[in-house]
């Protein structure tokens, strides 16, 4: 069934269970983004650290899509430089712009690969990038601290 | 007797495809915009094809023939409407939103003296239900003109709170500016009192009719409001096509909104006069085609009846309502039975997002809504940040209903395996 | 190799039919209104009949296809025009005239301090040979700001003054909007003075492209203008659809027009805020059948490719102006050559009113314009009070202009009866 | 030809020969009248003594059919009561309204019933009736005097 390339169970396991989930109660930088067409919310706190990302936590609410992806990021990102961290959100958001032709890179995606079905529906791309449009937002905000 | 929506279906192309591996379109999103039948698409390609020239401006055949189709798509709208002042009372605008800014903004433009000046001292009233198009405009407004904004709130059965009408709408309100129908909650608003108020207080009355023109008989004498608008797409009409209707007396007082060619008197480099209405209100080239294709929409639910329509849609309303209600873990935002309701049903399963039963309903051939539909202040007063939306039309029937319940059931299955 | 009128003319269902009583359809009103071809109107139909539903909205599969299909014209429009930022500053309106009305009261909507807002100390400044389109909301926006309302002068010779560019372009200039070709006078005005005096003084140019984009090749960069402005239905596509096109950080600045769904952030009773370019500018749903058969339209035209459209009308033109200049009692209001000079010919023709010159054409089939084509201040500035106008396009060729001048004698017969 | 029932002789007669043309140099009221999709003008005086009509002249420019309607408009109507004004411009409404099916009443309307044929070109009648306009307004403000 289509329908499971895009709930693949790594997603729906993170939805249930989101990792990194519950605001620090301090941070470098500190935004709110908005799915405008479906109201989506996720406010994120990074805490950066002679470059390194030592902190990412959220809280926010949303579909299955948008909330996996944001736990899964933030696995992801949690410890990474910078530098590291451009690397991972071009390789993301170069899948979720595939339209289901790539299957992602797993050495640096790890089980964010699983975003691959969801880009086949355009409909929740947007969705999935939620998170990353605001952590991109926070890094900029967090490196002019 | 009544329509058959399997024979209507047949009038409508779309039908004939499929989704999503061959499924049957169930498409249960006319809230957002309906279907289109054959004799509305051919109508605009009939325009192209046969007619197409600019209106009130050629001097030549295909020019008389193109103003003739167009200003018989504005009478349809007239008759459509119950216009008192017929055809002239007509404008065409690109869309509802088009036709509710197209009254805050003129209003705006009126100088003092005009009866549509508004100051500080003013106010204008809204409800907490509204569509973001008759929210927004409406809250700019009273920030260009110092005006307060005030509204009814929503009960948490769904209705318009009308306890305390007089402190709504006060002296000083000079405009009202509602919903007909939500298109949430698929409440019908009670029009009487409210009308009553505003007028015994010199307001003018507002009606956003684009849930309720394309679903029940309008006869805007009848409701007594001052300004009607509605949108051509959600009443199987072409996209780009919107309404305006106003009293003309009021019409003629109104400042223009969009300036151009064919709305003026003169011109000079300095300064300009306007042509009467409707044309002060219709600038440029107007959408032609689709005016005719609005008429031909109108013809048909015309054929098919307006008081059959809105039968059909109360008692489908009711069939699905009663079905959901058997389903453990809905919840339905919006009235529970069809008393002063249409056939909008909106609701929550379980703590799935609603994105998510969308997408499953989809999976099944559904097309449904999910989100905060354009009124996310009500969504925030429902306590519901999104809810899915099914909304049903003519050519929607019992067995679309039961697609929808099994597949919420589904739903909450599929969704319930972690 | 270029194209073949005769040929084109295959694709256009409308040349099908005939004119009073049986005679060819001479087509020659394309400045009102262009004819459409076969591959627009199934453009327009195919999305009704197999993909229509509202776009950005829907969580269903025929959502997904209506967004890619309004989206895949609006990356169309993009290419044709060379937007240097890509799809996202391409904004869909119903018309340039709602395009130009957008900027106007968008810069009337700015606050202090955006780079936008004017005041009684700032000048806007347009030409003697705007469309009305082009004039009255800057005359409106000039009432409304304070802002001085100015203008280039137009010559004997159908040409824009440019001598007191300076004088007229003062270093208060915020705003220059001016046409690319005169719906009148087929004259094409010379845009690199303006632009580069225009930004010496930092203010944006916004051009009426109304003329140009359906007749030769555009390139917004290479143009060096900030705001661009035209209309669907003269380009070959349908009736009912608009572009704005803008740089993509001035867009960004500018505030939101109409106001409603799909434009907004965050929305409270009291206060919004607004989605990011292109959709702060496209409230409501949009013309989405419109969209997609404008950008057949413009797929159409690079097919024919716009150098070769061009190359034949300045042909044709010159082949009709030599043809005309033999006639006696003609005079030809425009530039008698084709040096910087689209395929719009306007003409008195001895005292013969220009309505009934229109009136006797159109008994021969052949369609023109009689008028003062929404420039009124031209027309008195031109001395006539109105002319009989012949525009070209890429279905016409020489022997409509053959009819034409033979039907221009004729009309010298019958009417010299007397 | 077709055309010939709209430029009636009698019609191009009057464009050529135009009656009452020429502003009287005094009037009771003085209205101007434009055809806004043309720019066809019209001033038209109207003396009026005792309910009657005694001079209706005018100036202004535009097609064959607007012109001439106003000349054959001012002669049919000086010389008339008020009350017979009201009765002659009913009939000629009627007839522009007839789309080409009434032949207008020769009693009542005289040479004008030649604008019968008018009544076929939709996108003429506003040229036929610009001057009749103007009178309507003209009556009405030499009344309020
Ligand atoms: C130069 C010019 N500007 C503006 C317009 C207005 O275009 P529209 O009526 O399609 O809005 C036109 C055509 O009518 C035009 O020729
Ligand atoms: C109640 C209501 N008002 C206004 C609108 C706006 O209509 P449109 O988007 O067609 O302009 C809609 C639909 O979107 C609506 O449901």
């Amino acid at each position: 069934m289509e329908l499971d390339s895009l709930y693949q169970e790594v997603i729906l396991d993170h939805y249930k269970h989101p990792q990194h989930k519950g605001l620090s109660p301090t941070f470098t930088a500190q935004v709110s983004h908005v799915n405008t067409s479906c109201g989506d919310e996720i406010i994120l706190n990074i805490i950066l650290e002679d470059g390194v990302i030592s902190s990412l936590t959220w809280e926010g609410q949303g579909c299955s899509i948008s909330q996996a992806s944001v736990s899964m990021m933030t696995d992801l990102l949690t410890g990474k430089t910078l530098e590291e961290s451009g690397t991972i959100t071009k390789s993301f958001a170069d899948l979720m712009a595939s339209k289901g032709t790539s299957a992602g890179d797993p050495q640096i995606l790890e089980d964010a690969v699983a975003f691959a079905g969801v880009s086949k529906f355009p409909g929740r791309v947007k969705c999935s990038l939620l998170g990353w449009m605001a952590f991109k937002d926070a890094a900029i905000q967090a490196q002019a601290q | 007797m009544t329509f058959s929506p399997t024979d209507v279906r047949k009038d409508f192309p779309i039908f004939n495809r499929t989704i999503r591996d061959g499924k049957r379109l169930v498409y249960l999103d006319s809230g957002a915009t309906s279907q289109k039948p054959l004799s509305v698409i051919e109508a605009e390609s009939n325009f192209y094809e046969f007619h197409n020239a600019a209106v009130h401006r050629g001097a030549h055949q295909l020019a008389e023939e193109a103003t003739d189709a167009y200003e018989g798509a504005r009478a349809i709208v007239a008759t459509f409407l119950g216009s008192p002042g017929g055809s002239d009372e007509i404008i065409f605008t690109k869309s509802a939103t088009e036709s509710l800014n197209l009254l805050a903004y003129a209003m705006g433009n009126a100088p003092v003296g005009n009866r549509f000046a508004l100051s500080s001292k003013d106010r204008i009233v809204v409800t907490e239900m509204e569509h973001h198009a008759n929210l927004i405009p409406w809250q700019q407004l009273s920030a260009r003109t110092g005006a307060e904004l005030s509204w009814f709130k929503v009960t948490p059965d769904s209705r318009l709170d009308l306890n305390s009408i007089d402190e709504v709408i006060t002296a000083n309100t000079k405009v009202v500016s509602i919903t007909h129908q939500s298109n949430v909650l698929g409440t019908i608003n009670p029009l009487a009192a409210i009308v009553k108020r505003a007028h015994e207080v010199g307001a003018i009355v507002i009606l956003d009719a684009c849930q309720s023109v394309p679903h029940m008989r309008i006869d805007v004498k009848a409701l007594g409001v001052d300004f009607l608008a509605f949108s051509g797409h959600k009443a199987l009409g072409p996209t780009g096509i919107g309404v305006l209707w106003g009293h003309m007396n009021l019409l003629d007082e109104l400042p223009p909104f969009l300036f151009g060619g064919s709305m003026i008197e003169t011109v000079t480099m300095t300064s300009a006069t306007w042509a009467p209405v409707p044309q002060k209100f219709e600038a440029g080239v107007p959408n032609m085609a689709q005016a005719v294709g609005l008429g031909a929409a109108l013809d048909y639910l015309s054929g098919l009846g307006m008081d059959e329509v809105h039968a059909h849609e109360v008692e489908l309303t009711g069939y699905l309502l009663d079905k959901m209600k058997t389903i453990p873990g809905i919840r339905i935002v919006g009235p529970t039975n069809t008393l002063l309701r249409g056939g909008t049903v909106s609701f929550t399963i379980d703590d799935i997002h609603p994105h998510d039963v969308g997408q499953y309903l989809d999976s099944q051939g559904i097309a449904v809504r999910t989100g905060h539909h354009c009124a996310w202040p009500l969504a925030k007063c429902m306590l519901v940040p999104a809810t899915t939306r099914a909304s049903l039309y003519v050519y929607n029937d019992e067995v679309d209903c039961d697609a929808l319940v099994d597949a919420i059931l589904g739903a909450q299955k599929y969704f319930g395996r972690f």
